[in-house]
Order: structure tokens, then C-alpha cells, then sequence
């Protein structure tokens, strides 16, 4: 790792190796080939490819989710950019009672990546939906949240070469976060989260966008001298839910951090099997962090009460250790 | 099947077909499949009755030409889609009787080891990628599939089936017009048989042309009689040569008529007796073209009949094969969902 | 309560009676004027309220909850009858980018009803969808899943005098089911759950096809000496953790139990939150029963192993009270 | 707003619009409507840019007069909606400027609190069924209200406005056909501006003729000069009348051409300031009206002049209402989700 990019543009490098080896994989969407999508993520890739394998889509959802189902089955890997994850409601069918089926019903491999936007930003409630959680509860289907460019560009790489279907989410505010990224080799595996800093007092389990978040709260705590443990999850299917006992068997508390609505999210499933696993490791009760259950208001005070912000996980983590150590 | 029951009081009604520059090879290709479409329709719908085959089903009894014609045009690596009501075109595209009639049982033998049954058909292998349960679906993934052929350069024609009420679901509309601004190798076949369930065609469908409405979105768009074989063969083949040509695709609204009710058990009250009666009369497919082939002396009686006894044993073996073929293993259902370890827990 | 009715008939009882009294409310979906729907869930009404209240629909289920929507901002009651939930793939957008989240943006009641079934009986992968928990994680939607034909009546008719989107599903498996109704003001309120059987070792919380099914697996505990106390929520948003609660602070055990898939499910946030706000009164882990990650298979012997049986639930009810007690 | 700017070299080729039957109060109603759209768009752009208004902003600058004449032919109590760029409707159907921009800025006295912002306008007691985020979407809500008004009886219209991008969503179709085969008094405006984001329309779209495409599912279908006031009025006053007389609905597919980006900060890259300046030189929908009301002596030039002051004024009010409006309590964003008490627990 030496080379630094953005996240953006990190993906777009891990998409252009894929595709500079396999003749198999292509990618459209609305505005791609001249544009390169709204956050510029394969800008520069229709020059480079041609319009075969970089389209321009009509605004298609549907449309553009089939013929990546049905192009899958036929030999391709097409990766279908629908710029923001919230207009995969009108793929819905495509997507779940298509692509995340096909597998189990027909045998057939379904090497289809599809990638949006997903979590808070500004632009109000229609375009800023977090539902992640409705495709980790999906049989079938993986999904990627990175919250690095490294993690962005080796989980494309290995979406790029494996046989599932990916729901690939990257978050508005981390577009344009810089980091290193890897080589033409370093795949990031499914499944796999990693320990983005260490502690030994209290873990955080999370993913995504609340990443930075958790850390910044996590050196919040360690100014008091808490020390947090904040795990990157990765992908939230395949959940390494290995990673974080290991981790809560060390730090006996445990704190849940999604971006999501709290209620009824993927962060429930973690606290649930950890609270059943660990139950004579834990210290206290498992808490979770997570947006209230509404949707995204435009006004910017509204908006910031809305989301989970780095005081909101470091008031959590206090409340898990001070209740309990004593 | 009764084909074979002597002279019926319906058959001066009977529409023939032109079966001109049509082989003996061709007619009796044609025949056979359509003889075997009608006997395993016919045979399996008691079975849906009697519970030995589960989860309903709908049959196309009526509606073999459409498959027969269209699945005609195509080679063998060619791609078909279909919807809830496809055995035609699963007969059609050379899926052996006996695994989907396993199938339909939910047996190990079946194509897809019982996890797919009557609506979710499939043989990748053989190009038949899939039919589907829900309305429209199917067509988009021929799109896909046609999308592949397009840019791999395959050759590859796909070919998506659709009924006249998929036409008021917005996503066919879409999967046209991606078909079309991308000139890609696909044909669609709209089975228009005047119903969707219980509901009439003309009810729901705004202007009443399907056709119409598709050429709406820059695609030669035909209607063809689709009881009579030899007509939606050679529309097909057009349509399959424009297709493998890079010219683009076509829609084809087949006009056609289910026999029975829409699956097992319908009590059909929104249709008179004489209604269903006057169809079969008219134009059964089935009969029609063995009418025409007797007439044009393209096969002997002693052919036709041979014929009928061959599809008649076949699928009476394909019910003693489903029958008598072991169910899976209920442990197995937990594999093959994806190609990585989900790592769930507490999978029962 | 006197008379005795199935789901369906309940279901048609209840809305009939309101559809009387209330000119606003009308119904539509595919083959509903004639048919009655494929549940005989409207049957009869199409000749009492005529055309103009019961429509036939194109098999447009965007249009059909689009429409829904519009009607209900502009003063009608319009109930949304997909006959199957499955269809409402067709309808995402609809659902959650609109009706959802309308009162929120702009202050507008909503008293749509969107009603199909949902779960597993015969008839494959795609008919046999489980999600439920999707719905109940959306901010501004209600989710009916009742499981008798007292509360189906008394759900539709509550869901009928409100103000907000419901999703109203019911079980395939349970149209048939009989039982008592209540007459035409017993009206079910949203967010109260039941205590179906009364137990004092062990606490069950379920909803809909899987109450049944947990009564029976009581059964079979009852006579090993286990006394489980089975909770009926009757709908998933809200979520009466309230009863949950009183009963857990009672029996000290808990087994949530699902039909739909285990994993990141809505009964994932029961036992979060139970583990959480009865951390020191619960004698054990709180278990979940609930589907395997897999589509609804088509094979019979595939399907049982697919979907929680009074068997599966007893087996857990039998682990939860075993390994703690002692 | 340099509509008052002096003579310009472009003004010779303006196409004179007709206005034959037009008075004066119609002609200075309409100047006022299209002129106040024009000033508010080109003063919240730059704000955007500043930062002052979150969210970015979709300018309907170049399409005032398809709101202004389809608006112009509804009574009040009629229903619009309206896509992601729908200020200008939303000013026509009389939301007033200073709330609008204060929702814009997300301040408490906006319409909706601030809830809502740009892309989700709306005010349910004006007729305003919301503009909407989600491409063909706001069209969907229209037909609804379409469809209580039909059994209500309430007499009024509802107006679902789209893009020319929205013809490619299925979804759109599905709304067409529910309003054709219902009767239901909907008129369905297609504002086609040529280019969806980036995407010239001609690229995206089967067949290339939208109005087309609508004839195919049984409704009146007609394209309009949508740059032209006048012209826009009386098709729509022609398809209201028809909607309210229970006739049904109607297509109407506007030309048009929006002079900005798609949306702020856009730098369109795709087409040619030649092209736009000759749009604009030609077919400048606010310039076209304000020298033909000139032309033909409708009103006097201090008339046009006083109600450029005037819409200056409102505008500027505007920006300093929504300015110095507080924003909204931060605690009340958990209110009013539903109607009842979701309890949902751990709600930060
Ligand atoms: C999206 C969707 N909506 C509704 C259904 C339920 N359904 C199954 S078949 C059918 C009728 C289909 O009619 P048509 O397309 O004409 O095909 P046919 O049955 O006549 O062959 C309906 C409404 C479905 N399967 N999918
Ligand atoms: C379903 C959906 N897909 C994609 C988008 C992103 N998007 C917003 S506006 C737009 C272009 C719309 O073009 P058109 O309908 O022509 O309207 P115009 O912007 O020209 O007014 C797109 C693709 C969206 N909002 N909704
Ligand atoms: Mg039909
Ligand atoms: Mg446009």
C-alpha cells in the first residue's frame, strides 16, 4: 500500500483493473460513460472502454437490474451503477425475487454487482434512505459498506470475482475521503471485518459511514481513560460476527453503531447473537446507537438530530462501562 | 388426450392452417411437440387435483402453438424465458418430460432437485433460463441474456414470453425500451390469450393493442395468429433473423386462447361454457394442425397416430419416473444459496 | 363475541362493516370485482358496494399503491389488496419513498391500507416471501400480522379509522383457520400484543402463522413440567415490548419466534432490546427461532426443513429452560 | 432578472407567440406568474452556490410557461404535482415566495417546516400534491388524487407533471393505464426538455416521440410549443375541461428547454452554449410573452416594467424572510411520523 486515493476513486481503480482482465464484466447506469456517474466513480472508464462495456442506461431501474440478472446468467458480470441506492425501490423485484434467487432455485452462478449510494446526506428524505438492513436479511444476496478506500477497492475486486450478487454501498460524506489503497492483488475478502483501533476496556461493533464516527468517540472515551476497541465490519452479509466475540470476550461491553434507523436494523441481529453467544462474558448489556425512526429532513439542525453523530457514540460508551465496571 | 376419438361435430368449424413449403420433417417435429405439450398438460392437471404433484399449477393447454412456433425458430444455444404458465416452452426447448414432471413433484431427479417446481422452471444448459412466478420478470432477464449475446458477440438470440397482462406492468415497458435503444438480439413474445386470471384483456388495457402500444417504443411490433404453428413459426424466424442480424428486436403479440382455467381448480365463472367451446372449435391448436397435415398429405394417419402414441407412453413414463424418484435430502435445502459461507447462525 | 368466522371471512366482516359506514373507503387489486381476490377476502363485495368501490386492477401494483397514496391525500380510505405481498416488490418505491414518509415531509395523514399475505406455504420461491421485518423497519408504516380471525377483524377495522400506511398482512396457511369474531365496534388497537396462553417458566413473543405453532410446542412442554406463557403481539409496528416485558419479569426466560428468516429479522430487535432493558432479570440468553437463510423451496420435504415447526420451537423452549434454571 | 436590460442583438429572432383572445389581466397575470419564477430561480441559484440553501436546487429557468399555462387553466381547488424541478409549478398554483424560499433554506416558517426542502415541496390545502424526488413518482400521487376526485365527485382536475426522462420508467405507464381504463380526470404534462441529467432524450428513448408512446395506451396524446404561454393554455384548458367532464385523461407532451444546468453546480459538458443560446435567442418563454404582449399593445411597457420592480421586490422579501427566519427546534424531528405512538424505544 503506498498509492492514496479517494474513495471514489478507489473504486473506480479496483472496477478498471477488474475490467482491463475480464472482458466479462461491464458497467451503465444513468450519466456513466460522459460523466461518470454523480460521484464521478467511473469517470474516465468510457474512454478507456468503449461504449460496449460503459453505458449510458435510461432512467430504468427495473430495467437496468434485469438485463444485469439475466446478462449474469449468460456469461457476463455486469455491474449495474445505480448512482443512489434509493432508487433500487423500483429494482426491488429484480433484486430480491430475482437475482438473490436465482442461485438456489437454478444453480446458476449470479456474478451481479450493484452499486449505489446509501445513508445521509443533504437533498431530503426520498434520497437519502439507509436500508441496508433489508438486504443483509435477504438469503442470497452479500453486501458491501466500506468505509476506506483500501476496504472500497479490494471488496469491488472481490465482488469482481466472485459469484453472488453484491449490494455495494458507499456513503455521500465518504465519497471523497482519502487513504491508501492496495495493488492490483489485495482483495478484500467478504465477511471479513477488521479492528480499525485497538482497545482493551469496550467494544464497538460498526461499519460504513459511522466508522469515523466511532472512532472519533472512541478517542473521546480514551481522554477519560476508557480505551474502545472500534471493529470495521466491512460487509454486513457475510457479518463477522467472529471478529467482534473475539474482541467482546477480551472488553466484556460491547456498543452497536449503525447509521441506520436503530429499530429493527442488521444492528439488532449483532447485538441479539452477541447477547446469546456472550452471555456469561458480557459485563452489561449490549447497547446500540443508530438513527431514530425517521426518515431524512432536509433542514440542517432536523438532519443532525437525526443521524448518529460521534458525541451520540461516545455518550453510548460511557453509559455501557460506567453502569457496569463498578 | 383425445385427439384420436373419431369424428367429432366441431371439426367442419375447424380453421385450417397453410402449411405450404412445410416439410413431413418439420410437420411432424411440430406435431410431436405439440401432441407432447397437450398430453403432459393433461396429464399432469389431475395430479395437481389429487395432490400428488404440489402448489398448483397453470397449464398452456391451447397454447402450444406459440412455443412450438417460436421455440422452432431457434438453435439449440438460444435463450428462452417464460412466465407462471410455460411447460409448452419448456416441452418445446427440449426439457425431457420425465425431469419436469420429477420437478413438478419436487423430486431429486428433477432439473433443479424439487427447490424450483412448476412456476420456477429452469435448464441453463439447455438456454432455458428460467420461467417465473412473477408477471413480467421473465423478460428481463431474456433482456439480459440478449444484452450478453450482444456484447460477447455470441450469436445468441433470447427470447422473453409474456401474457397480455404483463402489458400493464410498467417494467415490461422498460425492458422494451432498453431492448430497442440498444438494438439487442432479442424477441418478444406476447401470449395474449384474452385473460389475465379472471380479468378480460379489453378490461385493463388502455387502447386494446399490445402490439400498438409496443411500437410505441421503436420496434417493428406484428400480431399473429398464435394457434396456427406454421404463422408464428415463420414471424418468429423473421423476427430471430432480424435478431441474430444486430438489426434489433421485435414483438410479436400472439393472439391465443387457454383452454383450461387459469390454474387447477379455477371454476371459471367469468367465461361462458360456449365461449371456451367456440375457441376449441375453431382453432385448438393441436387439432388444427393435424387437420392440415392430413390434408396436405404431409403425414399418414398411421404417422399422426404413432405419434400420439409415442407422447402418450412418454409421459406415462415421466409420472412413473417422478413417482417412483426419491425426494431430496431436507438437509440439503440449507446449501447452494450463494457461492460464499454466509456464515448465518442459527439456521435451524 | 358470539359469531364464528375464518381469516377471510373476519377480514371481509370487518372491512364490509367499515366500507358501510364510512363512504371513503374502497378497495381494488386484480380480480377482486367478480373473484373476490384469491382469498375470497372480498367476495361478496363487489355486488354490495358496486364498481366504483371494488375495482378490478391491471396487475399494476405500482400504479395500484401509487394511486393509494394520491387517493388517500385527496380524502379517500383506499385499501391496496397485491392479494399476494410478494407483488409489492412491484411497489417499493411507492411504499416507502411515498406513503411512508408523506406525513413526515408534509403533514398530510395517510390511511392507506396495503393488504396481501406473507410467508411460506406451496408454490416456490417467489410467492413465499417473509418480509415483514422490512416493513417494520421503514419509520411511518404500521404492519398487522394477525393470527386469529377476532384480531384480523379487529386490526382492519382499527387500521380502517386511522391515519396511517398500513401493511396489513396475513397468513395463507391461516385464511381458513376459525374462530370467534367481535361485533362491530371490538376494534384491535395497533401496538397491543395478547397473551395467548398464560405460563409461568418461560416466556414466547410471536405474531401471526407461528402463534399457533408456538401453542402447540407449549403443549408439548406442559407435559415435561414447563409452564410457557405465549405471546401473540399481533403487530410488528408498533411492537408491544411493553407485555413482553411484565411477562419476562415474570417467567426470567424468553424465546422469540419468527417464521421468516432468523437472521437480521425483526425478532433480532425483540431480543436486543429485551437482553438489553431486562439484562438483569433474565435468567438465560434470549433464543430465536425462526427460518433458515434460504428462498421458500418448492419440494415438500425441502419446504418443512425450511420453516419453523412446533417441533423446532419446543426444542428451543426445552434449551432455553434447561441450561439456565439450574 | 435583465429582461429590462435594453435592446439585445438575439431579440430579432424571437418568435413572436400568438395571443389572439388574451386580455390584458390574463396576459399581465400570466407575465406576472412567469416573471416572479424566473426572478426566484435566478436568485436561490446563486444562494445554493453560497452554501445558504442545503441540498442543492433543480432551476426551472426556460420552463415557466408550461407551468404558467397548465396551471393558469385550473381552478383552485384542483390538484398538481410536480418532479424534482418544480419551483416553477409551485409558485404558479400560488405558494407564496417567501415561504417557498424560507422551506428552501430549511427554516421553521417554511410550508413544511424545513422538512421538506427543494425537491419536496408541497401544500396539501393549495392543491399541491408535492413536487417529488423519485423520477415519474409525483405523477403516481396524481392519479390518485385523480382517482378520489372520480369517486368523490368533487369536480376537480389533477395535473401529474413529468420529464422527458420519466417516459423511460415503467412505473409511468402503469399511472397512464390506470388513468385510461378508470376515465379518471387527470391531465399527465410531459415537460420534455430534451435531456434527462446528461442524457440527450433522443439517446434513451425507443421511438423518440413520447406522446406517441401514450396514444398506445388509449388516451388523448398531444405535443405543444411548451416555450409558448399561450399555446400551453389553451391545449390544457382543452384537456381539463375534457377531464372534468368526465371524458378522462389527456397527454400532453410540452417542448420545451431548461437554459441552466440540471441541476446547481452542473457544467454541462454535453451540449454547446451555441445550443443553448440559440434556445434561448429563440424561444426565451418569458421574453417571448413579455414582446409579444408589447407587440400587440396588451400592456404598456411601464406595466411590464412595474411588474419586473415588483416580482424584484417579492423575491428579495423572500430571501430576507427565509434569512431571517429561525430554524426549526431540532427536538421536533421525531414528531409527526405517524399518527400514533410507534413506541419505538432508543430513539436518540
Ligand atoms: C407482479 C405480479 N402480480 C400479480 C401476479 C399474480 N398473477 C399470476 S398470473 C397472473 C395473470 C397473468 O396474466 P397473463 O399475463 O395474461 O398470463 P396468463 O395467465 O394469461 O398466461 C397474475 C395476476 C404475479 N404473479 N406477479
Ligand atoms: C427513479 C429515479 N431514478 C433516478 C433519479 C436521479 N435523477 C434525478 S433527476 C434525473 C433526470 C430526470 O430527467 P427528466 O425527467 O427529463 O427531468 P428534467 O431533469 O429534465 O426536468 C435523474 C436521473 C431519480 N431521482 N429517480
Ligand atoms: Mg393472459
Ligand atoms: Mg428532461
Amino acid at each position: 500500500m503506498s498509492e492514496r486515493a479517494t474513495l471514489s476513486q478507489a473504486y473506480r481503480q479496483g472496477l478498471a483493473e477488474e475490467m482491463r482482465t475480464d472482458p466479462r464484466i461491464l458497467v451503465y447506469g444513468t450519466d456513466l460513460f460522459e460523466r461518470g456517474g454523480h460521484w464521478g466513480q467511473v469517470r474516465g472508464l468510457g474512454s478507456e472502454f468503449g461504449r460496449d462495456r460503459v453505458r449510458n442506461a435510461p432512467i430504468s431501474e427495473a430495467a437496468m437490474v434485469a438485463a444485469g440478472v439475466g446478462a449474469a446468467m449468460n456469461g457476463l458480470r455486469p455491474v449495474v451503477d445505480l448512482n443512489f441506492i434509493d432508487f433500487a425501490f423500483g429494482a426491488m423485484d429484480e433484486i430480491i425475487n430475482q437475482a438473490a434467487k436465482i442461485r438456489f432455485m437454478w444453480g446458476a452462478p449470479m456474478p451481479l454487482v450493484i452499486r449505489g449510494t446509501n445513508g445521509v446526506a443533504g437533498g431530503g428524505a426520498q434520497h437519502n434512505n439507509s436500508f441496508e438492513s433489508w438486504f443483509a436479511h435477504t438469503p442470497g444476496l452479500l453486501v458491501a459498506m466500506p468505509s476506506t478506500p483500501a476496504d472500497t477497492k479490494g471488496l469491488i475486486k472481490s465482488a469482481l470475482r466472485g459469484e453472488d450478487p453484491v449490494i455495494f454501498l458507499m456513503h455521500k460524506l465518504l465519497a471523497g475521503l482519502r487513504g491508501e489503497i492496495g495493488g492490483a492483488e489485495d482483495l478484500v475478502p467478504f465477511g471479513r471485518g477488521t479492528v480499525r483501533r485497538p482497545g482493551r476496556d469496550i467494544t464497538v461493533a460498526t461499519y460504513g459511514v459511522t466508522v469515523p464516527r466511532s472512532i472519533a468517540a472512541a478517542g473521546q472515551l480514551a481522554s477519560e481513560g476508557v480505551e474502545a476497541e472500534v471493529i470495521d465490519l466491512r460487509t454486513i452479509a457475510p457479518l463477522d460476527l467472529e471478529l467482534v466475540e473475539e474482541s467482546v470476550r477480551r472488553t466484556r461491553h460491547l456498543v452497536v453503531v449503525t447509521e441506520s434507523q436503530r429499530h429493527g436494523g442488521i444492528g439488532a441481529e449483532i447485538a441479539a447473537a452477541l447477547s446469546e453467544s456472550l452471555y456469561d462474558v458480557l459485563d452489561g448489556p449490549v447497547l446500540r446507537v443508530g438513527a431514530p425512526s425517521v426518515p431524512a429532513p432536509h433542514s440542517a439542525p432536523l438532519l443532525a438530530r437525526a443521524t448518529p453523530s460521534a458525541d451520540d457514540i461516545a455518550r453510548s460508551l460511557r453509559a455501557a462501562t460506567a453502569a457496569r465496571v463498578s | 388426450m383425445s385427439l384420436t376419438a373419431g369424428p367429432d361435430a366441431e371439426a367442419a368449424s375447424l380453421q385450417p392452417i397453410d402449411l405450404s413449403g412445410v416439410d413431413a420433417e418439420q410437420a411432424a417435429s411440430w406435431y410431436r411437440s405439440m401432441a407432447l405439450i397437450r398430453e403432459f398438460e393433461t396429464t399432469a392437471e389431475p395430479l395437481v387435483m389429487q395432490g400428488r404433484i404440489p402448489g398448483g399449477m397453470h397449464s398452456a393447454v391451447g397454447q402450444e402453438a406459440t412455443a412450438v412456433g417460436v421455440v422452432g425458430a431457434l438453435a439449440a444455444t438460444d435463450i428462452v424465458t417464460g412466465t407462471h404458465r410455460s411447460h409448452h416452452i419448456t416441452l418445446a426447448k427440449g426439457l425431457a418430460p420425465d425431469l419436469i414432471m420429477a420437478e413438478l413433484f419436487g423430486k431429486a431427479t428433477g432439473p433443479l432437485g424439487g427447490r424450483g417446481g412448476h412456476m420456477h422452471l429452469a435448464d441453463l444448459s439447455k438456454g432455458h433460463f428460467g420461467s417465473n412466478g412473477i408477471v413480467g420478470a421473465g423478460l428481463g432477464i431474456a433482456l439480459g441474456a440478449a444484452l450478453a449475446a450482444s456484447v460477447t458477440k455470441t450469436g445468441q438470440v433470447a427470447v422473453g414470453f409474456i401474457g397480455d397482462g404483463a402489458a400493464n406492468i410498467g417494467r415490461v415497458w422498460e425492458f422494451v425500451n432498453l431492448a430497442s435503444i440498444w438494438t439487442l438480439p432479442l424477441v418478444i413474445v406476447c401470449e395474449n390469450n384474452l385473460y389475465a386470471v379472471e380479468t378480460p384483456f379489453a378490461q385493463v388495457t388502455g387502447g386494446g393493442d399490445i402490439a400498438g402500444r409496443a411500437s410505441g417504443f421503436g420496434l417493428p411490433a406484428f400480431k399473429v395468429d398464435g394457434r396456427d404453428v406454421a404463422a408464428v413459426y415463420r414471424i418468429a424466424a423473421a423476427a430471430v433473423a432480424r435478431a441474430r442480424g444486430g438489426e434489433g428486436p421485435t414483438f410479436i403479440e400472439a393472439l391465443t386462447y387457454r383452454h383450461g382455467g387459469h390454474d387447477v381448480g379455477d371454476r371459471e365463472t367469468y367465461r361462458t361454457k360456449d365461449e371456451v367451446e367456440r375457441w376449441r372449435a375453431e382453432s385448438d391448436p393441436v387439432l388444427r394442425l393435424r387437420r392440415s397435415i392430413a390434408d396436405a398429405a404431409l403425414l399418414r394417419p398411421a404417422a399422426l397416430e404413432g405419434i400420439d402414441a409415442e407422447v402418450a407412453a412418454q409421459v406415462a413414463a415421466a409420472v412413473e419416473f417422478a413417482e417412483s424418484s426419491p425426494y431430496p435430502d431436507p438437509a440439503t435445502v440449507l446449501d447452494n444459496v450463494t457461492g460464499i459461507d454466509m456464515k448465518i447462525r442459527g439456521n435451524l
